[in-house]
């Protein structure tokens, strides 16, 4: 039923070929939050048709087949939510016209991929692999929308038609570099290109219709969507070229190679897909008419063939419970429309003439040789490595486990229902309907993708026969080296030295050592910070008080003490600052805490005379009150206390003591400073003026506290009242460890 | 404008607590009373809110006095945004407390010092005296000392020695600047002093000034180096407590840094690099901490710390755009990240436990709760378009603009280890199977259905605010874009005080 | 009763004085005061006399002054010269004073006069003992107690 | 007149307070000490009271005067008991030239002082 | 010589001299209670202070301060006396 | 610890105190005092007589918990805060009688404000000293 | 005279820092207390010192006909001098009970470590 959805979409964008075919570009706007210029808005051209077309109609077959794959999973609700959350997210993401919403889109498939990766959550790999294919991609994903925001301030705009405009502000601009390596950081990751790869083989813990559709057909191709979408706004640089192919290439190298030497059915497929992307993002790193071209057609030709692929794969698994290559043989029989649907696609990924495949496949060498430069041989040289690769990892996942002797255990297999593989036949046979007939593919969906890539008309006539030319010559030998590579080396082959080489310095345990890494050093850090003890963290903040005010005094520059205008020192007050300061010096010397309490009571009732001689009569009496409360409060709990703790290390103390002066120096300087600043202008005028006359109160200072300012008061007395009620349950209440919150 | 209601949702929640004290050990009477005067509290900020969206900056002369002789609260849009914010969040911690605080703590007082604290959330963003604010900060931090004490689990009382000695520092350094300012200025209204302080002959006194408030505004705020009270203690209250810290507490730092760097001290260049750094530092810190945490709690409380350098760091950058983001992110933040304390909550009730190792299985056994709160983590490592995302957007395209691209990075890394830490918290919390510890009990699914209510619909609620702010950014947009201009342009606000 | 009477004057008096406004009203007002306070403190305990001697009072306070002059001057000149003349030693001294009051009124004038000092009463309130500065001879200090300040005192409050 | 007689009282009431602190300071043991002090510094504070009545002229400076000095001998004497009391208790070194102690042994475990009138009754008789 | 400045240059640094000394005691204690006496001194002291210094400045507001200095400085001396019962 | 002197003299400096405080209260908006310092002086007051006394004597003589005088303390001041919203005014307007009292003077808001300072204090430090006198561990 | 309350001031912050750097939990509340009497003199000092002159009105006058010394300063220092009083006795209650709890004064001693979390 679920089916329905893409389905509606799929007819939907099938209605559309012609329109977008005929070189229109549909656009559909409303606003969203124009304050940050972000709207919903959508543009239809050839090239999000193309991925529109991929996305709902590989969708419906995906749908069908998972009810079925799936059929009876406790949790199947949830997982056609998420794979519905997907698809729309990749449609949304292929259709968007303003690169914040392509950034939602964009993040949402990570999510709903992350949830269908960790599908079979209560699996340790699963669970890792969902967050390791998070991780890489969320990481990419910030990158690219920094680059995106980056872009988008240079170009004014977060729509893509502006920036298509403004492409060339985009490449001049001194941070082109770094804007450019932001967005291919998102597009690599996404797209699983070299060294971020290995998040892809992972993420095959994923229930295979999710491997098909994500990692095959859909999300691992939004990079490749997003580098040709914005290769007029960024693309035709030689940096760009560079990063483009030299990526590209070595991930086509590496993953092809890779993918030979595993034993996993879908190890194969997701390494050959890794494979395929590389040769994607080279071909757009070439950038040629040729290469976009071929790019376009490689992009659908690998579709249409790697996820039948998968599909078959997951019919087999489903059905003998093992993707081990080494078990798996001869179930052709049992499994014949699985079988007939591998081994088309398999024909297909060879580049077999008359499938999709080939075309696609030539089409690359096609590239390769044109491009304008010495280095034309090399990279076809390349293109012909990574694709006798391909050619026999398409062998080992469509044709080994069908061919061969049937193993005891899977004798009494049944075919499985239809719903499962007709999907994956209708896909394959697609291949070669497309493969038989090129041209419709080449003028209805190439053509109208190759010029929004170029924003520019190329035509574009795909045929089955070129002529027997340099192409041909080695579209047949790629061929027939892959057919070898493919007799030889049997899953049963323990993987070469060269290769097991590869595996232990792969990025994979790079990123892992880094990351470990990375974990010891935050626990450092933080342990280092926060260390738990009060003291340490008041040393940090007195510190980096003192480092302020000390830059901040610096800053003032010097100034000098206009001592005529401090008032007479008199003698008695002095006595008072002598008995204060001298009962400082015993609180903290004295080893004894009631002396030490004794002391604060000194000092307190010597502010308290200090407050008497400065005109403070109400401060005065405050003072001594709360003070002598305080005492009474310090005798009534102290007393059962243990002696007061006596750790001398003199060089903590010399420490403490040189950062408490200078704290008290600074202090006093400011003090100092704030004096000499004449003060011209006062409220308490005002209160002088009017607490009696409006105020009707004599003492100003108490007018000011019930009245002027009685909102204090009417709080600080909430402070109380919160304390004493605060003292009362921590005296009386005592939860038990164990007892819920 | 004059208007006495501006108060109004600080009285709700004084006669709340009153009453409350009133009803002492009535704890039946006591939530009703919360819920309702939480409630309400929503009501009278939203109205107020209303009011100045609709017809500008309200002040309320306390006393009668014309400022700036008397106290006078200010309701511009920042802080009657921020009121309307904190009522929601109130509101949900209030209907989560009914059901997921113990009684004992009930009958010590729990709810009156709730709004207590509350109330002076409140007061803190309507007043426009920084001695007043003081008070206010004092009201908080009593309140939040007996909360984080109550009940009195030697964790508790660990955590909240730290806590409370280094906010007292805080305090402290906060009433030293006042005094400077007063010795300076002789004045203590924001408004009046927003006049003063420019005329004021030694420029860098000022500036020393500045670095008190910075000190103690970035310790209330939990900046590095100042946040050490945060990781500290943040763990050990009762997740509904925990909730009102996590989500409201150092928000008030943040509002308190804004509301003075911007009306009272503009940075010059070597602040605002200072900022810059400070915030660079403190959301490295934040995500190294929360990168090596097990326990949920003392994970959020490490994102809190790095969430809150985002924040500062738009102060830092001090153009229109940053401040737009950080203000938008602040509000985000408040609700988020009650809301996260409130799932940490629920997780115990699931659970009984807070440590990723032990805790599992929550998604399979309470599917529809799981994704809820999946959208509440979503939010929080702002995964579009929900509400984390707008602000990082601003703060983003703010730091390229003043091509500050370390901090951008460290925004992006600060981001990414979000998503991390989320996607592995919830890969360990709700995918992996529970672990066979005997601590692991489920003591929600025994609760009677009006008990679950309470400990879930507050979570939906917040979710959805969350979910609403993302979808409906523009209006946000539109709010935080006129706070940014009372912010650059403080004349209006000054006209309004001053008359 | 009485006591509690005369109590309550001496708040109203006290107050008169604290207020310092001498009329009519306010007396009448402390004395309400007074005698909330006396009512929140409900202290029941009976009474038993309440004649004050008004001119015993007075010469018991010149008496005292006399003899704390006397004893400071005394005090004085000894702290003030290098060598000490005094004797100290801690002194039982059975009272005859037995209400609170009475013990009360005896203690404070002791304490108050140089040279002596109460350090503590029994538990059964029969025996003070005291600090005495100048001790010379145990049985002519009691006997001068006894017939100087106790009596005095006693005189008056019976 | 009135000022010679204001002079003289202030500088009687400050010289009695500084013996006191000269006694304080000088006195050997902590008995003596107190005892010097308590009523030296009240009586010189009272000098000093009746000087700052005589000042000035309002009534109510008197009476408040008074009540400075009537609230000082109510408590002064006060304090010296339990301080004193406590110092024996616990077990304060009286000076060696101190000729006599008859609260030793007087005070039990629990510091309730005995009046021990066995002994008084005893000693009375032999005296007689 | 006037009265104000008598009490100015004589009484009132006489007084802070009898505190200082009465502060020796209290550094030098060299029991707790010794302290105890002597900071009951400072206060005494101090309410002769400030009797003087409001005949000085000519505001009897001063001798509220003394007042309230009269009746609860001993409850300091109390409180002392209470802790170290309890600690005996 | 029980002293003979310090009972009987806390009899009498009991309602001493007491009125001291009073005193302090209603004339601070005159001369220095005000509910803060009378609310300190009266509870000073009660903690003497809880010294000499007891706890459990002295909380007989309040008859009810020092506690509840928190609510009816800021309760009155609230209430006195919120008053003027009545008669269409800002709070804490200090509304005034017309005449002056014979010995109170002018009497308004400010002084009920001042009397619920005065008693929420005394609740406040009674509620802690009592409690933490009662508190063994 | 205001140079050496000044000083007093530097010496009374550079205490209180010292004390609350102790291990001592009860130092510590006697630093907080120190810290607080600093700022207190501090805001008092730089409200500008005035000696002898409370600003009372006097009873024949409305309003004053000398200098006074400014009562804001002094309102404030009232306020906080409350509300560090309330702080203190929660504090030093806490304190007891942490004591009560670890059976120590050491600071140190406050480490749950994170494996007791629940
Ligand atoms: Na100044
Ligand atoms: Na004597």
């Amino acid at each position: 039923m679920l089916a329905l959805v893409p389905g509606v979409l799929f007819s939907y964008f099938v209605q559309k070929i012609p329109e977008i075919g005929s070189g229109r570009v549909l656009f559909e706007s409303t606003p969203w939050v124009p304050a940050l210029g972000v709207s919903l808005g959508f543009r239809l051209d050839g090239l999000s048709l193309l991925f529109a077309l991929l996305i709902t109609g590989i969708g419906v077959l995906i749908f069908v087949y998972a009810s079925s794959y799936l059929k009876g999973d406790r949790y199947l609700d949830r997982f056609f939510g998420f794979l519905l959350l997907f698809m729309s997210a990749m449609l949304g993401l292929v259709l968007s016209n303003n690169v914040i919403l392509l950034f939602i889109f964009w993040e949402l498939t990570s999510i709903s991929s992350y949830f269908l990766i960790g599908f079979h959550n209560r699996d340790e790999e699963s669970r890792r692999s969902a967050l390791t294919a998070l991780s890489i991609t969320g990481l990419g994903g910030l990158l690219l929308l920094a680059g995106l925001i980056w872009a988008g301030n240079l170009a004014g705009s977060y729509s893509i038609g502006d920036m298509l405009n403004h492409a060339e502000v985009i490449r001049q601009s001194a941070y082109y570099p770094v804007i450019l390596i932001l967005f291919l950081a998102g597009a690599f990751t996404k797209s699983a290109q070299f060294p971020f790869h290995f998040w892809l083989p992972g993420a095959m813990k994923a229930p295979t219709p999710v491997s098909a559709y994500l990692h095959s057909a859909t999300m691992v191709k939004a990079g490749i969507f997003i580098l040709a979408r914005f290769t007029p706004v960024l693309g035709g640089t030689a940096l760009w070229q560079w990063a483009l192919m030299g990526v590209g290439g070595f991930t086509m190298l590496y993953a092809s190679v890779l993918s030979l030497a595993k034993r996993d059915l879908k190890g194969v497929l997701a390494y050959s897909t890794i494979s395929a992307l590389g040769v994607l993002t080279f071909l757009l790193g070439l950038g040629t008419d040729y290469a976009v071209v071929a790019a376009c057609v490689f992009l659908l030709a690998h579709a249409l063939y790697k996820a039948p692929l998968f599909l078959v794969t997951g019919i087999i698994d489903h059905e003998t419970g093992t993707r081990d290559l080494t078990r798996l043989s001869g179930l052709g029989k049992a499994l014949w429309p699985a079988a007939l649907a591998g081994g088309l696609a398999a024909l297909s990924a060879a580049g077999m003439p008359l499938t999709f495949g080939f075309i696609g496949k030539d089409l690359i060498y096609e590239a390769t040789l044109h491009y304008e430069s010495g280095w034309a041989w090399y990279l076809t040289a390349l293109a012909i490595v990574t694709n006798v690769g391909l050619v026999a990892a398409g062998f080992l996942a469509g044709f080994k486990p069908f061919t061969g002797k049937v193993q005891e255990e899977f004798r009494h297999l049944h075919l499985p229902p239809a719903l499962l593989w007709v999907p994956a036949l209708v896909l394959a046979l697609l291949g070669v309907v497309f493969g038989l007939f090129p041209g419709w593919a080449g003028a209805w969906l190439t053509e109208p993708a190759v010029k929004s890539i170029f924003q520019q008309y190329v035509p574009v006539q795909l045929k089955i026969w070129h002529g027997f030319n340099t192409v041909l010559i080695l579209s047949l030998a790629t061929l027939t080296a892959g057919i070898i590579i493919y007799l030889i080396n049997t899953p049963r082959f323990r993987k070469s030295e060269f290769i097991t080489v590869l595996e232990r310095i792969r990025p994979g345990v790079v990123f892992g050592w880094l990351f470990i890494r990375t974990k010891q050093f935050a626990a450092a850090y933080t342990n280092f910070f926060h260390d738990g003890y009060l003291r340490s963290y008041i040393i940090k903040i007195i510190l980096f008080a003192e480092a302020l005010l000390i830059y901040e005094l610096y800053r003032g520059g010097p100034f000098s003490v206009d001592f005529s205008k401090l008032s007479p020192v008199r003698f008695y007050d002095v006595g008072i600052v002598f008995i204060l300061v001298g009962a400082l010096y015993k609180t903290l010397k004295t080893s004894s805490r009631l002396t030490a309490v004794v002391c604060m009571s000194i000092i307190g009732y010597a502010i308290c005379l200090l407050f008497v001689t400065y005109s403070a009569p109400d401060l005065a009496m405050t003072q001594f009150t709360i003070d002598t409360l305080t005492v009474v409060l310090f005798v009534l709990v102290l007393y059962r206390l243990p002696p007061f703790l006596k750790v001398r290390n003199v060089k903590i103390m010399v420490r403490d003591a040189a950062i408490s002066i200078l704290f008290g120096g600074l202090l006093a300087v400011i003090c100092l400073r704030v004096l000499l600043e004449p003060t011209r202008y006062n409220i308490s005028d005002f209160y002088a003026k009017y607490a009696y006359t409006l105020g009707k109160g004599r003492n100003v200072v108490n007018v000011i506290l019930v009245d002027f300012r009685g909102f204090d008061t009417m709080f600080e007395i909430v402070v109380l009242s919160v304390a004493a009620i605060g003292v009362y349950s921590l005296l009386k209440l005592r939860l038990k460890a164990s007892e819920k919150e | 404008m004059t208007d006495n209601s501006i108060i109004a949702p600080l009285i709700i929640h004084l006669l709340a607590a009153l009453l409350q004290l009133a009803f002492w050990r009535k704890t039946v009477t006591q939530r009703y009373i919360s819920v309702t005067a939480a409630f309400l509290g929503l009501v009278s900020a939203g109205v107020l809110f209303h009011k100045v969206y609709s017809g500008g900056i309200l002040i309320m002369n306390a006393a009668n006095w014309r400022a700036p002789f008397g106290i006078v609260f200010v309701a511009d849009l920042f802080s009657s945004s921020l009121v309307l914010i904190t009522a929601i969040a109130s509101l949900a911690v209030s209907v989560f407390s009914a059901a997921g605080i113990n009684r004992a703590r009930m009958l010590y007082g729990y709810f009156p010092i709730f709004h207590f604290l509350v109330m002076g959330l409140n007061g803190a963003f309507l007043t426009g005296d920084i001695f007043n604010l003081y008070v206010w900060f004092e009201v908080i931090i009593i309140s939040s000392f007996v909360l984080m004490t109550l009940g009195g689990r030697k964790a508790q009382l660990e955590g909240a020695v730290k806590y409370m000695a280094l906010n007292i520092l805080a305090s402290m350094f906060f009433l030293t600047g006042i005094g400077v300012l007063y010795g300076i200025t002789g004045s203590l209204n924001m408004a009046d002093l927003a006049l003063r302080i420019p005329k004021v002959q030694n420029q860098s006194l000022i500036n020393l000034t500045s670095v008190f408030f910075l000190l103690g505004f970035g310790i209330k705020s939990a900046v590095f180096p100042l946040y050490f009270w945060l990781p500290s203690s943040y763990h050990t209250p009762p997740s509904a407590v925990a909730a009102t810290f996590g989500g409201l507490l150092t928000k008030v730092g943040i509002y308190a840094l804004f509301r003075v760097f911007t009306l009272l001290f503009t940075p010059d260049d070597n602040l605002k690099n200072l900022l810059v750094v400070i915030a660079i530092f403190t959301i490295v810190t934040g995500m190294l901490g929360a990168l090596i945490k097990d326990n949920i709690r003392r994970l959020f409380s490490s994102l809190i710390v790095c969430h809150i350098g985002f924040m500062v760091g738009g102060l830092g950058l001090y153009s229109k755009m940053a401040m737009m983001g950080a203000v938008f992110y602040l509000f985000h933040d408040i609700l988020v990240k009650t809301n996260m304390f409130l799932i940490a909550g629920l997780i115990r009730q699931l659970r009984g436990s807070m440590n990723m190792k032990l805790l599992g299985g929550i998604y399979g056994q309470y599917p529809k709760i799981s994704l809820v709160i999946a959208l509440v983590l979503f939010s929080l490592v702002g995964i579009p378009p929900l509400s984390g995302f707008w602000p990082k957007l601003y703060l983003i395209e703010a730091g390229f603009d003043a091509k500050k691209f370390v901090l951008v990075a460290t925004i992006l890394a600060g981001s990414f280890l979000t998503l991390y830490v989320i996607a592995r918290m919830w890969s360990e919390v709700f995918w992996k199977d529970p672990s066979g510890d005997e601590r692991i009990q489920d003591t929600f699914a025994s609760l009677r259905l009006h008990k679950k209510t309470f400990l879930v619909l507050p979570v939906v609620l917040l979710c959805f605010c969350s979910v609403m702010i993302g979808l409906d950014a523009q209006f946000i947009i539109e709010v935080v874009d006129r706070i940014t201009d009372e912010m650059i342009n403080t004349a209006p606000y000054i006209k309004a005080v001053l008359g | 009763m009485i006591k509690q009477f005369l109590m309550n004057l001496l708040l109203a008096f006290i107050w008169v004085a604290l207020t310092g406004a001498l009329y009519y009203s306010n007396f009448l007002f402390g004395f309400l005061i007074g005698f909330a306070i006396l009512w929140v403190m409900n202290r029941a305990e009976e009474d038993k006399r309440y004649f004050t001697r008004v001119p015993k009072t007075i010469y018991l306070i010149f008496y005292f002054l006399y003899e704390m002059i006397k004893a400071n001057i005394q005090v004085a000149y000894d702290v003030i010269t290098p060598k000490y003349f005094f004797k100290p030693g801690i002194v039982r001294y059975p009272m005859s004073a037995r209400t609170d009051l009475e013990i009360n009124l005896l203690s404070t004038v002791i304490s108050l006069t140089p040279g002596t000092l109460i350090l503590d009463i029994s538990e059964d309130k029969k025996t003070l003992y005291i600090h005495v500065m100048y001790l010379k001879d145990k049985r002519s200090f009691i006997k001068q107690m006894k017939n100087g300040i106790e009596r005095r005192l006693l005189e008056i409050l019976r | 007149m009135k000022d010679i007689i204001l002079i003289l009282f202030c500088t009687i009431g400050t010289l009695a307070i500084l013996f006191a602190s000269i006694g304080i300071l000088r006195m050997p043991d902590f008995f003596l000490r107190l005892s010097v002090t308590v009523k030296a510094s009240t009586l010189g504070v009272g000098f000093l009271l009746a000087a700052a009545a005589m000042v000035f002229p309002e009534v109510f400076v008197t009476t408040k005067a008074i009540a400075i000095g009537f609230f000082l001998l109510l408590t002064t004497p006060v304090a010296a008991h339990m301080i004193g009391r406590v110092s024996y208790v616990s077990g304060i070194a009286l000076w060696k030239g101190t000729q006599l102690d008859e609260l030793d042994g007087m005070y039990d475990e629990e510091h309730n002082l005995k009046s021990d009138h066995a002994t008084e009754n005893f000693k009375a008789r032999e005296n007689s | 010589m006037t009265l104000f400045n008598y009490l100015d240059y004589v009484i009132l640094p006489l007084l802070s001299v009898s505190m200082i000394l009465t502060f020796i005691r209290f550094v030098r204690g060299p029991r707790v209670v010794d302290r105890v006496i002597a900071l009951d001194l400072i206060i005494t002291t101090g309410i002769g202070f400030i009797t003087v210094f409001s005949i000085r400045s000519g505001k009897e507001l001063f001798l509220d301060v003394a007042m309230i200095l009269a009746l609860i400085a001993f409850l300091g001396t109390v409180a002392f006396s209470y802790y170290l019962e309890k600690k005996a | 610890m029980r002293s003979t002197i310090l009972q009987t003299a806390s009899q009498y400096l009991l309602p001493i105190l007491l009125l001291f405080s009073f005193f302090l209260l209603i004339r601070g908006h005159y001369s220095p005092g005000g509910g803060f310092v009378g609310g300190l002086v009266a509870s000073i007051a009660f903690v003497l007589h809880s010294f000499a006394n007891g706890v459990e004597s002295t909380m007989r003589i309040i008859r009810y918990k020092p506690m509840s005088l928190i609510p009816i303390g800021l309760g009155l001041s609230t209430a006195s805060m919120l008053l003027p919203l009545f008669f269409g005014k800002p709070v804490m307007t200090s509304l005034w009688v017309p005449e002056q009292l014979p010995v109170f003077g002018s009497v308004g808001t400010t002084l009920f404000f001042d009397v619920g300072v005065y008693l929420l204090v005394v609740g406040v430090v009674l509620t802690i000293l009592f409690t933490i006198s009662l508190f063994s561990e | 005279m205001e140079l050496v309350l000044v000083c007093l001031i530097g010496i009374l912050y550079a205490s209180g820092m010292y004390m609350i750097l102790r291990r001592s939990m009860v130092k510590l509340l006697l630093g907080i207390l120190l810290l607080g009497n600093a700022t207190n003199i501090l805001i008092f000092l730089l409200g500008n010192l005035t000696a002898g002159k409370p600003p009372v009105i006097p009873p024949d006058l409305k309003v004053f006909n000398d200098i006074y010394a400014d009562p804001i300063p002094q309102a404030l220092i009232l306020t906080a001098i409350v509300i560090s009083f309330g702080l203190t006795a929660f504090a030093i209650v806490l304190l007891k009970r942490v004591y009560v709890l670890v059976d120590s004064d050491d600071l140190d001693d406050l480490n749950t470590p994170e494996e007791e979390d629940i």
